[in-house]
């Protein structure tokens, strides 16, 4: 499923501006979109559109790419290299700190999927309990900023708690005992495979210890594509809403399109999936809005929060982070 | 030091005096320090100039390690771009006069000195040209083998007309062979002394043991002693 | 002393094989008596049997896809090696502008530039040979350098007086005395093209060992991902046994020295 | 023909960065023409502002930390290299069993052995001292275990109607024959040792250059992380450098044959 | 072929005929493929059991080109763990004894090719062992050092009684050194002759012209070259 640059690059050309309104017979436009980090239960929609059609009723060719790196998703897309991306909420509005030039369009997991775990037989309770101890995180400073306003909202001492980068391996980090606690694993994915390998954790979630309650996944398109691309992107979010509610509606179907999907290379593990899909569904849930919808006020509160840490530098409007088609 | 064409001298003198830088002067590897090299009467300007038209057969016999004794030979031509079918033939036939018949296809590192030697000769025969210097080619050999050297040098210069320039030790040698002899001075304060070898030609190996070649190797002898003595 | 160089090596391999039998049993020990959990390293029962379950996809799928990559990388670094290493012998100039930048080149994390790669090549296959290239081209490029630079002695002395021009020279005394130096080169570029490719996978795209291997790690399906990493072993050592196949063969009908 | 050492290095060095400046004119002018977006490659005037801008952090902080790891990664690196050339060159069944392990150890990504570092190094300087070695002691072993491998020609022979024992024959020849070629390995592991510290502090720590390099990414800080690569490259120049100043003093001083 | 203690022995023959394969054989470096070698009257059994003992000079001088003539010189000790403060005086001396002074801390490829010569059979003479196999070890001199050598060599042996085997070319250089000298056929077939030179030692160069001496030179002469029409 590669394709050499060119094509990536002339469907977002300006030449290429959309046409009014695509009649079936016309040649689909041609989207790519790079995940955030490999195919799992959370882009159950993005499979199910294609696979059940959605994307081609919207005359939508859609191209699915892997990052090298979860931040490459964002140059990119930036550099228009790829018209939608799949990010993180904060991620976003530090990129625009760095002038990288990327909006959010859709709010995909409402929710943080980032806790704090901790070892389920560990006398660590709520954040606060972590002075004194070692945190294992994977060098990104956002994830600091989240312990410390962590520890400091359960009325703990951020300057005592002891922070250990390992890297890629968080799971081997906390399995081994070498970290009391681990900041940057997912409840949809670490959190299942330490239980299924024999490490229960308790995770903690941030949203309930002064950390806003950001979206954990978001989908990104740059503002020049935005400019241009608007109705393609609009299409997208249809198919995109269309696909999610089928996975809500058939969540093993959809899953099992999944399954097949990856099968051909890489196969994904039916029951760690299948939980994963479990706990991701009502944290995509958008309630009376549609899928995607994005709550201006959530943006608001992350923009403050990141300022407030320092890793956000002055003058980044929030509203120029994201936008509802 | 004049050599006319189709003269054969040679060049004697103790060890380490310089005969082989001498050699390696005229043929263009090393630039003099004084006085200056005439090719037909016409300076050659510097040595890079005569390089390739000369051929130069060092002291060591240099062949080159990964190549059979046939490849070897064939090099020279090789190097000028005028190897055709005929060459390895030819290189074949000279190695058989030279009694290296059988060992065209060994490498170097499997011939016994001698016929090391006697490989390099061939190469430098196949060189070509109307100079060739040769650094004591016979330096290995036997005394019959070298017999048949001398005889099939002496016919080859009698044929072709080539001019040769030889360093040697072995002054029966000198004194067979040459029109000339220069006795090189061991230090950089005598001068190079010539002596001219008054014997009919053809020669042959017979007349080491008459009066005028013994008396002649005599004075040679003498000479070289002195020049060694100053 | 002579052998046919089939039976060559099996004989090689089937030395290694019985010295490989311990390393295995104590590796497996140390699994089954788990003083290593399985998920960090598996045992290597249970990356056999990983790699039995999943042959049809790894060989099938996976391996042809590395190996297109591993042999136009290979190709390229080789061919790239060498001229750089007779340019910078030949040209003074040449070497000093690139033998820094080559070394820059040698220093930075090829994950720095993958968006870089992604953004010249896209998804295609020719990223990858390039992260194959940058990773594997520098030893050909030493080899090659160090070995034209070695002493002609007076070997160079003689073809002078042939009339060798600089080509010459370069061809007939240079190329073959710097022939050990470049299969020492070789030899671990052909190895280092291995890696290359696991990384190149790394940078985007659907198929190879590489790709595989990481696809497993995220999901911690190590038993899995070492199978795909003693395949790539596999294939590493077999380029490297080919490699000094050669090296032997074309060495060897040399006289020594 | 003859320069002092230091004059050499300036000269050297002074033609490079001379060299240098029409390549960075191209990349500064790419990057303000917007043909390549800064945040993938930034222009070097801001490489160059974010390293004046941090390089109390990085020249006080996390260079000496990188120094540290490669100094003795390094050292190890050669030193293990070094054993296992001689030994391997010295035992066939060594050999056999060896060279093998040697290769795999150099087809497995280090990100698949990164756990296995952590479970036994923790995250101290030994973890990333591991990693250095295990990615630059390969071109030692194959440059020493080759270059002692060389036909020792009648040399041996002489020697040995000496008297000498093997250990005189490889110290007297083996070793003086062998120069050339270590170094050529020599050279390509002080490069690979940089690359190697840089891996060894992606997986995990608090200090030094590929650390700082690899938080700069994931903040987005692209001119950072490039300011940190920069002085990485420095870095592998300078050991480069180093020991081919070794490497001519060395071999210089000898006779050429 | 016998040779007694403290006796002089040549081997002279053909170019390739075996003469340096005899002496690598002797000196252990070859197995024998008949015959047996007895040192001391006692088998010395496989050739390993040989080396060590045996001082030998390669036809090439073989001298390591890393290393400087002096250090050359002093590496049998230096192999043998005998080397002391002493050995590089003595080095020194027998540099300057054989007109290499000056020339210690040379390179070998800085010395010319009769000098290397020297070097080599210095290096030789280090070595010690009672038993010394020369191969062409003068090969390379002029007439007057190679007669230097000669001298200084029969000096050693008169002093030392070592017992030395030498191949030449030479056969003057034969006749003047040798008690016996061992003519070697050049085919298979032929047997190994001998023959013995009845000069009274001690021995001048002056003897070069007595009757005896060339009627003994004529003889080898003659005798070789049956041996090579066979
Ligand atoms: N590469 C060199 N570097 C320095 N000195 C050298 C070099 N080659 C030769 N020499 C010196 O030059 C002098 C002359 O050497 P040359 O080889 O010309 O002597 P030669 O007359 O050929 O002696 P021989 O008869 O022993 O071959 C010698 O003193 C030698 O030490
Ligand atoms: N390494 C080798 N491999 C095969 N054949 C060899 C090897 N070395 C020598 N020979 C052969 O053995 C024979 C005897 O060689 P040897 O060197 O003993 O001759 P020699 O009598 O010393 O001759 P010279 O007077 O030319 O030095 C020669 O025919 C030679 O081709
Ligand atoms: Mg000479
Ligand atoms: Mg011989």
């Amino acid at each position: 499923g590669s394709s050499p640059s060119g094509d990536a690059a002339a469907s977002s050309a300006p030449s290429q501006a959309p046409i009014a309104s695509a009649s079936p017979a016309e040649p689909a436009h041609k989207l790519t979109l790079m995940l955030d980090w490999y195919p799992n239960a959370v882009h159950s929609f993005l499979y199910a559109a294609q696979e059940q059609g959605y994307f081609a009723k919207q005359g939508l060719d859609v191209e699915i790419q892997m990052p090298a790196d979860t931040n490459d998703a964002l140059k990119l897309v930036a550099a228009g290299k790829v018209d939608l991306a799949l990010s993180y909420q904060p991620q976003v509005l530090m990129a625009r700190g760095e002038k990288i030039p990327v909006k959010a369009l859709a709010a995909i997991v409402r929710h943080p999927l980032t806790h704090l775990m901790v070892p389920a037989d560990s006398s660590i309770h709520s954040p606060k309990d972590l002075a004194g101890k070692n945190i294992g995180y994977s060098s990104i400073p956002l994830y600091e900023a989240m312990v410390k306003t962590m520890v400091k909202a359960d009325g703990g001492d951020p300057d005592k708690v002891n922070f250990v980068d390992v890297g890629y391996d968080l799971i081997p980090a906390i399995s081994t005992g070498q970290t009391d606690a681990i900041m940057g694993a997912f409840i949809n994915h670490e959190q299942l495979i330490l239980q299924k390998e024999g490490h229960p954790v308790n995770s903690i979630d941030p949203a309930k210890y002064g950390v806003p309650d950001y979206s954990e996944l978001v989908l990104v398109a740059s503002d020049e594509g935005i400019g241009t691309r608007k109705d393609d992107f609009g299409k997208f979010l249809a198919a995109m809403q269309e696909g999610q509610a089928y996975v809500q509606e058939h969540p093993d179907d959809a899953l099992a399109i999944l399954l097949k999907h990856e099968d051909a290379t890489a196969p994904l593990d039916k029951d760690i999936e299948a939980q994963s899909l479990k706990v991701l569904l009502p944290l995509m849930d958008a309630g009376d809005k549609p899928f995607g919808y994005q709550d201006p006020a959530s943006w608001d509160k992350v923009q403050q929060w990141l300022s407030d840490n320092g890793l956000l530098p002055a003058g980044i409007e929030a509203g120029d982070a994201f936008v509802n088609l | 030091m004049t050599v006319r064409k189709g003269e054969f001298v040679s060049i004697v003198g103790a060890s380490g005096c310089g005969k082989s830088t001498l050699l390696k002067v005229i043929a263009g590897l090393l630039e003099q320090s004084a006085g200056d090299i005439r090719l037909r009467g016409t300076d050659s300007g510097s040595g890079a100039n005569r390089l390739g038209h000369i051929a130069y057969m060092p002291q060591q016999d240099l062949l080159l390690p990964w190549r059979t004794v046939l490849d070897n030979c064939v090099l020279p031509l090789e190097i000028k771009g005028r190897a055709s079918s005929g060459t390895k033939a030819e290189a074949r036939d000279m190695l058989k006069r030279v009694g290296l018949a059988g060992y065209e296809l060994a490498y170097p590192h499997e011939l016994s000195g001698g016929m090391r030697q006697r490989a390099a000769f061939v190469r430098t025969l196949m060189n070509g040209g109307e100079l060739m210097l040769l650094d004591e080619p016979f330096g290995a050999l036997d005394a019959m083998t070298k017999r048949d050297m001398h005889r099939w040098l002496l016919e080859l210069w009698g044929n072709l007309k080539r001019t040769v320039m030889f360093i040697t030790h072995d002054l029966e040698e000198a004194v067979l062979l040459s029109d000339r002899i220069f006795l090189m001075p061991a230090g950089s304060g005598g001068a190079l002394q010539e002596m001219n070898v008054g014997l009919p030609r053809p020669r042959s190996m017979q007349m080491n043991f008459e009066p005028g070649f013994v008396s002649l190797r005599a004075e040679l002898e003498r000479r070289l002693y002195e020049t060694r003595a100053v | 002393m002579k052998r046919a160089p089939f039976n060559e090596l099996i004989h090689r391999s089937g030395a290694f094989l019985l010295l490989l039998l311990p390393v295995l049993a104590i590796w497996e020990a140390a699994v089954r008596l788990e003083l290593v959990p399985s998920f960090i390293l598996p045992a290597p029962s249970s990356i056999w049997t990983a790699l039995v379950r999943n042959a049809g996809l790894l060989l099938g799928t996976h391996l042809p896809a590395t190996l297109e990559e591993v042999a136009i990388g290979c190709m390229m670094s080789v061919a790239g090696g060498i001229l750089l290493g007779i340019g910078m012998h030949l040209s003074r100039t040449l070497e000093k502008a690139l033998y820094p930048l080559i070394i820059i080149s040698q220093t930075i994390p090829l994950i720095a530039l993958s968006p870089i790669f992604i953004m010249w090549f896209g998804y295609s296959l020719w990223s990858k040979v390039a992260v194959v290239f940058l990773t594997a081209f520098f030893p050909v490029v030493v080899g090659v350098y160090d070995g034209l630079g070695k002493s002609r002695g007076a070997y160079q002395e003689l073809l002078l007086t042939m009339g060798a021009s600089r080509r010459q020279l370069l061809l007939k005394i240079g190329v073959p005395l710097a022939l050990p130096s470049f299969f020492s080169g070789l030899k671990l570029t052909v190895v280092y093209c291995v890696i290359g490719a696991t990384i190149g996978e790394w940078l985007g795209g659907t198929r190879g060992l590489g790709y595989y291997s990481r696809r497993m790690a995220g999901s911690l399906h190590s038993a899995e991902m070492f199978a795909a990493i003693a395949l790539l072993s596999a294939l590493g050592i077999a380029l490297f046994l080919t490699v000094r196949l050669l090296e032997h063969q074309i060495l060897k009908k040399r006289g020594t020295y």
